[in-house]
């Protein structure tokens, strides 16, 4: 090392070598090697083009995407965004993507959560604690995902209809419909408020870096949780009181058919989330206990013998570095699980595999709808991964 | 026997020694395998039929189930010879995907159930409700369009798989189901106690569906759709799996005897032997016998599929 | 600077006449059956400078583990810096501030740099100022010939300074007792050297030491006391000459010529 | 060792009696008190866990026999289930399985030849068995298998030794299962192995062709794969040719196994010191001789559980096939589920279907347990 | 036997008046741009032991790694055995053959027994019958005083034990020319003697070696030249007794007072 900054050590830097045409010589066999498979690999993706292309000729079958701006007539039953069948296929197709990326989304924060506690009760000293999480282990793994979305389905729909739905809390419905939130009616006041509660939620974290650095100073530990709670909760109740309070409530009744305004969980979304975050929590478990077993014994003796807590020794010691362990992994698991979200067809929820396939069904355009699902995932995907591979590499230990 | 008419697919079929028929993956009445693993139903009897004019064996036949999102490549690709799958007949199938219907076996209409208890009389009650519904086909499009133009609003539960959306109303998820008629019928006669469910009156759509072929030998389709009009005519004349052995002796009714193959030459015309309908209707019955021995069971009516003297649309052009 | 912080402090630690540092009376450990500690007793007093050898599995590891709890002992008293180690958790949290050690494989966290190593159980357990954390961890640093590797991570130190960013990590604690599991058996024999000149230092400045070691030149140089074990037992004792050059049991005979032949 | 060192230590001098542990250090009542009343949490956490056990252990042994009902009469042919729908939700009706259990297993396959992939099953139990051995794990099971495949072939098809020709579209239900996933995973391990080392090549056309070939299968759903072997891939052939739908439904899934199982492997490859390579190179030994010698046998056996997880994912996600209309084990567990007669009775078959994957899945994760204690027993002294 | 077998294989190695077993001319190598091997001149003649040393990152790895390839040299020539080294992969595995190589780091694989990893060279490589092989290998063991180790795996073996097993697989290839580097600095001090004296017993019987050590003892005892590397230049060269009693250079002396300080 010393010696790239010892100044004789200026060198010019090393000569290139000439290539001699020899099957001896490496570079050249390398050359030979790749030519033939890329060219062999180059050769058949044309002939399967070349078939495809002259298929579609015979069979008259049209290609292209102008499909995308007919009208779907599709009904869709649960969308992010506002959806009416006589909008285009690529509305509806759009609907997909989201209630797709909203199941991902969600199930992946959730999986990742219970797989942690599992994982760690897996460890745990309770012995039937750690057996039993590892029975759950074992048994979800070893049962394919689509039966137990249908589990999940058939047991949500084992709930009562929604005339005689269950209301643990006033204003809470739970019935085969799904579960009935209330809700208020949305004016600008609460805009205002829900903006006072995300300001407050950057200023806790702000107050929380500012404790660390005063303890950092003095040595005392402060408490955050009583400023957070005044800055999350008071202070928006404080403005939405100086608005005057608007409050009026859009609590869900039953009429007609069913319920009426609030907000509505679906028991397909639901059923799907449950299935997808239980499966899925099973693997992360294995790999959160793996990792945290990965992690030296000595270091938890090593922290512990510095004084800390167990919970301290956990936060800063060993977590930080059992993530590296367990990152890799885990990005894996968040691919399946977003792809796995395309079992959703098979219990009602309306993902992008739901309405793309609909789409190609009404529109004969199979090509485009198969291109379409799996560009959607491809990106998904390798979203997932990039940000996965960045964290990965930020959290990479520095080695000599 | 040298056959008198030929085209590529009917060779291809000769050649093979049996029919690659395209079915349901599962649908009760139509198309469903037994305990026993055989195949079964409306549909799958309109295969047999071909096979027994072929060959006289109704056991030629391959059995190719596919899914709604398949079945039209699996034929256009040559994967399987024809297509006996409640299928819909709309133009563009007919032309755009490049097919050929052979006739209209069965028709349907898009229709909704819902629990008596409930009350509804008429679907245009069902504004605000729940419907389940199967993706895939033409009903969610048929749903959406009547749904628009009666200004109805409703929730729709899209479910693939018959089982789970059959579940889904069952257990309430859904107020009311919306399929073919014929198949809400066979799901209604399916339940415990088939009177707590109604069938509404309303029918939203047509579906006549039949037998397809690819378009382009015109000669299978021309087996194909006089195999369907020689079982109506069966009927019509009063033909039957009992008495067309002695029809094919005796009848004197020159309609009969053309069936029968006895007068005319219309199976070799066809370029099969003479009394294939006599082997068919042997074996399998002709159309009411097959109507009542399939759908009877899961609680269909003949309804619309009566013959056209019985008040009926089901109509065979002249078998001469 | 360094070298006043820690006279200083060493110097407070070490009374005239305190009770003594550790007590152990009849302690007994087994793992599962295997009895792996027999009726210690032990008594260091503040200031004394130990050094336990024996042969492979006689329990030193153990001995010296059971002291700051590491392992739990079944049977008999374990009193140190005059709290007995009991379930109690307080006991425990108190005595771990007082206890520091130092294991063979250094253990060091690789997630933090060398700094923070130091100064994480002075600001978490002592709720120190972080700058007077830091400035106290740069004295040991500085005390401990490495400076200038402060902003580096463990990964990048050889195993010398690792070990002595090890034993630096665990002055920061100001303990009054330093815990050694034999420090330098990881190392090759120029770090050994580092390692060793160290804790003589040390043990020059009157801390209280235990040290499981088989550096007989360590020994020899600043142990007022050698403890021999061997099966468990603490089989002989007392002045490092009289040990090495005039040792009474044959166990203890074998083990020096053992090991004075490795070498 | 342990025990060795410290009996050896210094030897010829008589060992000191040793006491036996006091008793609330030992036995039962100790292993309890350590590990389910370890704390007052702990505890709390122990009564809990109990009482749920029990409560769902009873409620399930109620429902699942002692309410259930195994049998139904038959009238002509339909099964008449009205005491099953009567019980419905207090007993299972267990008579669905007992109706259909041979559609469930074997699909639509001819009834009376159900003996044939019934002794397919047991073959592939038996290959499985006997590759599980490590008595075998040598070129004998090249021979083996060969043997087995074939004889499986033949029991299938038939059409030779009086067995009459059965095609593939009336295979079904376990075999099928069977069949995708060993077949699949055959086919795919090779295939991985050589993506993975294509992926470390120094040889840039070759890393760029497995790059792609890994990201872009891993990044779809194996479904969406699974459509288009079935949808698309008649377009991709020249007209006329055609290729069985089962094979193309096995391709995709083993492109997609490949594309999973060489990532797996690449983690073996990587875990691998440098050292060995080297070692290797320096004795002389050639590429694929230092690869099959060296490298594979040791990255290999370091990725056993991932490779494991993988193989029981593979082994479940047969199931998919159902999207094109093959009858495995779980479509033609919800095809017996479509006559009218026995509809609503799913829990029932998706019980039994699960248990059945559930043992092999359960047998293929303990065995590869026992596999990496007894491969990596060379790790420890 | 083990004996006989290697002397009568070592002696038709060393031929008199043979040609320089290797020759180092004008040899320059970069990794990158760090210039690691500058214009290094250096002729092994057959039978002769050469020891390296130098301090750590002088390139001694380096230049022995080339002479069996593990790394490539961008300038000037090495000759091993008569056969230049190029780009030719075929010269490659001819001198591969006639060289065998000792890492630091043993290297054994792990999951072959002491008798495979033996044995699997001269089996794919030279081709030789199995039982032969075998029969070759135990004879190296029992030279190596190994014999009743052959059937374990080497992860049961010690350190010491496992470097003597790796020697022994790479005289199972009967190579013309050892190279060693480092291989007892991963060795704890009772093991390097087991090594040391393996090496010695190895050079007294005439095989040609290349060593990179730091153990001035067996340079002493064995080298007929010992070379002494920095920065990537071989800067000294010559008798042992010359280069350690008289150092030239001022490098050469300062290196020398560090490591006889170290042990
Ligand atoms: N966690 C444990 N479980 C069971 N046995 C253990 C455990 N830790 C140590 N032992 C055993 O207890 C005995 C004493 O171990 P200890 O580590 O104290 O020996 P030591 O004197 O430190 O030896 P060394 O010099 O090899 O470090 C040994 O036989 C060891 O195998
Ligand atoms: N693969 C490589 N890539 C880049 N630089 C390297 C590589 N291998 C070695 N070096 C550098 O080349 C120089 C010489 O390394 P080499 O290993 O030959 O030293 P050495 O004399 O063997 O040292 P040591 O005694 O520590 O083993 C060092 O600066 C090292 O960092
Ligand atoms: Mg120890
Ligand atoms: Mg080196």
């Amino acid at each position: 090392m010393s010696a790239s900054t010892d100044p004789r050590f200026a060198s010019p830097g090393p000569p290139k070598r000439p290539l001699r045409l020899s099957w001896g010589d490496e570079r050249v066999r390398g050359i030979v090697w790749q030519v033939l498979v890329v060219g062999i690999v180059v050769s058949v993706v044309y002939w399967l083009w070349s078939n495809t292309v002259h298929n579609l000729e015979v069979r008259r079958i049209a290609t292209g995407f102008g499909f995308l701006s007919r009208e779907a007539g599709l009904p869709i039953g649960e969308s992010l965004i506002p959806y009416d069948p006589s909008n285009t296929y690529l509305r509806a197709l759009t609907v997909g993507v989201l209630n797709t990326l909203k199941v991902a989304v969600i199930g992946v924060i959730l999986a990742t959560l219970l797989g942690t506690v599992v994982g760690i009760a897996r460890l745990s000293n309770n012995w039937l604690l750690s057996k039993l999480a590892a029975v759950y282990v074992e048994v979800i793994r070893d049962l394919p995902l689509l039966l137990q979305l249908l589990f999940w389905y058939t047991i949500l729909q084992g709930l009562p209809g929604p005339r005689q739905a269950l209301n643990p809390i006033d204003g809470v419905f739970l019935s085969n419909r799904g579960m009935k939130l209330p809700f208020i009616e949305w004016t600008s006041a609460h805009w205002w408020t829900l903006l006072v509660m995300v300001v407050g939620i950057v200023l806790t974290w702000l107050y929380a870096r500012v404790a660390r650095a005063k303890q950092y100073a003095d040595g005392q530990p402060r408490k955050v949780w009583p400023a957070g709670l005044a800055l999350i909760l008071g202070f928006p109740l404080a403005v939405w009181a100086a608005f005057g309070a608007p409050f009026t409530p859009d609590i869900p009744e039953l009429r007609g058919f069913n319920f009426r305004g609030g907000l509505t969980v679906s028991p397909e979304f639901f059923a799907l989330l449950i299935g997808l975050v239980t499966y899925t929590a099973g693997f992360i478990a294995e790999i959160v206990r793996a990792g945290i077993q990965a992690v030296n014994q000595g270091q938890w003796e090593a922290a512990e013998a510095l004084g800390l807590r167990r919970t301290e020794v956990l936060r800063k010691i060993v977590l930080p570095q059992a993530l590296r362990v367990i990152v890799p992994p885990m990005t894996s698991q968040y691919l399946n699980l977003t792809k796995n979200s395309s079992l959703a067809v098979a219990i009602g929820y309306q993902d992008i595999v739901s309405i793309a396939n609909t789409t190609l069904n009404q529109t004969g355009q199979a090509i485009e709808g198969i291109a379409i699902i799996m560009l959607v995932y491809l990106t998904i995907s390798l979203s997932i991964s990039l940000f996965m591979n960045w964290y990965n590499a930020k959290i990479a230990l520095v080695e000599r | 026997q040298q056959p008198a008419v030929s085209g590529p697919t009917l060779d291809t079929i000769r050649q093979r020694g049996t029919l690659i028929c395209g079915v349901n993956t599962g649908l009760a009445g139509f198309a469903q395998p037994d305990s026993q693993g055989v195949w079964r139903g409306f549909d799958v009897d309109y295969c047999r039929a071909v096979a027994i004019a072929l060959w006289n064996d109704p056991s030629k036949v391959r059995y190719v189930p596919t899914t709604a999102q398949n079945r039209f490549t699996a034929l256009q690709s040559g994967e399987v010879d024809m297509l006996a799958r409640n299928t819909t007949w709309t133009l563009s199938r007919d032309t755009s995907l490049g097919f050929d219907f052979t006739g209209i076996n069965f028709y349907d209409g898009q229709g909704f159930m819902v629990k008596t208890s409930t009350g509804v009389k008429t679907a245009r009650e069902l504004d605000g409700a729940t419907i389940c519904v199967q993706p895939g086909t033409t009903t969610e499009q048929n749903l959406t369009d009547w749904a628009r133009s009666n200004r109805i609003n409703f929730t729709p539960v899209v479910i693939e798989r018959l089982e789970e959306v059959v579940q889904a109303y069952v257990a309430g998820r859904c107020d009311a189901y919306t399929t073919d008629v014929s198949g809400l019928a066979a799901t209604r006669s399916a339940q415990p106690r088939p009177a707590e469910h109604t069938i509404l009156p309303d029918v939203i759509s047509k579906e006549p569906l039949g037998p397809l072929v690819r378009h382009g030998d015109q000669a299978f389709a021309d087996l194909v759709r006089w195999i369907h009009n020689g079982l109506l005519t069966a009927e019509e004349l009063g033909i039957n799996a009992g008495n067309v052995r002695q029809a094919a002796q005796g009848d004197t009714r020159p309609d009969a005897q053309r069936l029968t193959g006895r007068t005319g030459d219309l199976g070799r015309m066809l370029g099969v032997d003479n009394a294939f309908m006599v082997n068919i209707v042997a074996t399998l019955g002709n159309y009411g016998e097959l109507f009542e021995r399939n759908l009877g069971p899961i609680g269909l009516q003949r309804g619309p599929n009566a013959l056209w003297n019985r008040g009926g649309l089901q109509y065979s052009p002249p078998f001469r | 600077m360094g070298e006043s912080v820690l006279t200083a402090h060493v110097a407070s630690a070490v009374k005239a006449d305190a009770p003594p540092a550790i007590v152990l009376d009849g302690v007994n450990k087994w793992f599962g059956a295997l009895h792996v500690l027999r009726d210690i007793n032990l008594q260091v007093a503040a200031g004394e400078r130990v050094v336990v050898c024996g042969p492979s599995g006689s329990g030193k590891s153990t001995m010296i583990r059971c002291i700051n709890r590491l392992e739990q002992h079944q049977e008999g008293r374990i009193v140190v810096d005059g709290i007995e180690l009991t379930d109690d958790l307080r006991s425990l949290d108190a005595i771990r501030r007082e206890v520091g050690m130092v294991f063979q494989s250094f253990n060091l966290f690789p997630h933090l740099t060398v700094l923070d190593n130091c100064t994480l159980a002075p600001i978490w357990v002592r709720r120190m100022p972080k700058k007077e954390a830091e400035e106290r961890a740069r004295g040991f640093l500085n005390l401990m010939r490495i400076p200038e590797q402060a902003e580096k991570y463990p990964g990048q130190l050889s195993g010398g300074q690792q070990q002595r960013v090890a034993i630096a990590r665990a002055l920061c604690m100001q303990p009054k007792i330093m815990l050694f599991d034999e420090p330098t058996s990881a190392l090759d024999p120029e770090m050994i050297k580092e390692v060793l000149d160290t804790m003589v230092m040390l043990a020059e400045m009157g801390m209280t030491m235990v040290c499981v070691t088989h550096e007989m030149g360590f020994a020899r140089q600043v142990a007022d006391r050698v403890v021999f074990m061997d099966r468990g037992e603490i089989v002989e004792s007392g002045e490092p000459e009289a040990i090495f050059n005039n040792p009474q049991t044959d166990r203890l005979k074998l083990f020096l010529s053992q090991i004075l032949r490795g070498h | 060792m342990s025990e060795i060192t410290l009996n050896t230590a210094v030897s010829g001098v008589p060992e000191a009696p040793s006491r036996t542990a006091p008793v609330r250090t030992t036995g039962a009542v100790a292993w309890a008190r350590q590990n389910l009343f370890g704390s007052w949490w702990s505890t709390a956490v122990t009564l809990a866990l109990a009482y749920l056990i029990v409560r769902w252990t009873i409620g399930f042994v109620e429902w699942a026999f002692l309410n259930a009902i195994w049998e139904v009469p038959v009238v002509n042919g339909q099964a008449q289930t009205q005491a099953c729908r009567e019980i419905k939700g207090i007993g299972a009706c267990w008579a669905v399985i007992t109706e259909k259990h041979r559609f469930i297993l074997f699909g639509t396959y001819p009834f009376e030849e159900h003996w044939r992939p019934a002794l397919v099953c047991l073959l592939f139990v038996g290959l499985y068995v006997v590759s599980a051995m490590r008595r075998f794990w040598n070129w004998t099971l090249v021979p083996i298998w060969a043997v087995t495949l074939t004889l499986i072939g033949v029991l299938m098809w038939g059409g030779v030794f009086g067995l009459s020709y059965v095609p593939q579209e009336r295979w079904g239900g376990l075999p099928i299962t069977l069949i995708l996933s060993t077949f699949g995973l055959a086919f795919a391990f090779p295939l991985a192995i050589l993506v993975a080392l294509g992926r470390r090549s120094k040889l840039p056309a070759i890393k760029m062709l497995c790059v792609l070939y890994v990201e872009l299968i891993r990044g779809v759903p194996l479904i969406s794969l699974l459509f288009m072997a079935s949808v698309m891939f008649p377009l991709f052939l020249p007209e006329g040719m055609n290729i069985d739908k089962l094979l193309r439904a096995q391709v995709a899934i083993t492109l997609f196994a490949g594309a999973y199982l060489a990532e797996v492997v690449r983690g073996g490859l990587q875990a691998l010191s440098r050292g060995q390579y080297e070692a290797a190179d320096a004795l002389g030994l050639s590429y694929w001789q230092k690869t099959g010698l060296i490298i594979l046998p040791q990255a290999l056996r370091m990725v056993i559980p991932p490779l494991v997880n993988t193989f029981i994912g593979f082994f479940k996600d047969t199931s998919l096939v159902l999207i094109i209309g093959i009858f495995d084990l779980l479509t033609a567990g919800k095809t017996a589920i479509v006559e009218p007669a026995w509809q609503g009775f799913g829990i029932e078959v998706y019980i039994t279907v699960g248990v059945i994957y559930l043992v092999f899945c359960f047998a293929m994760s303990r065995y590869s347990q026992d596999l990496e204690r007894d491969l990596n027993r060379h790790r420890r002294r």
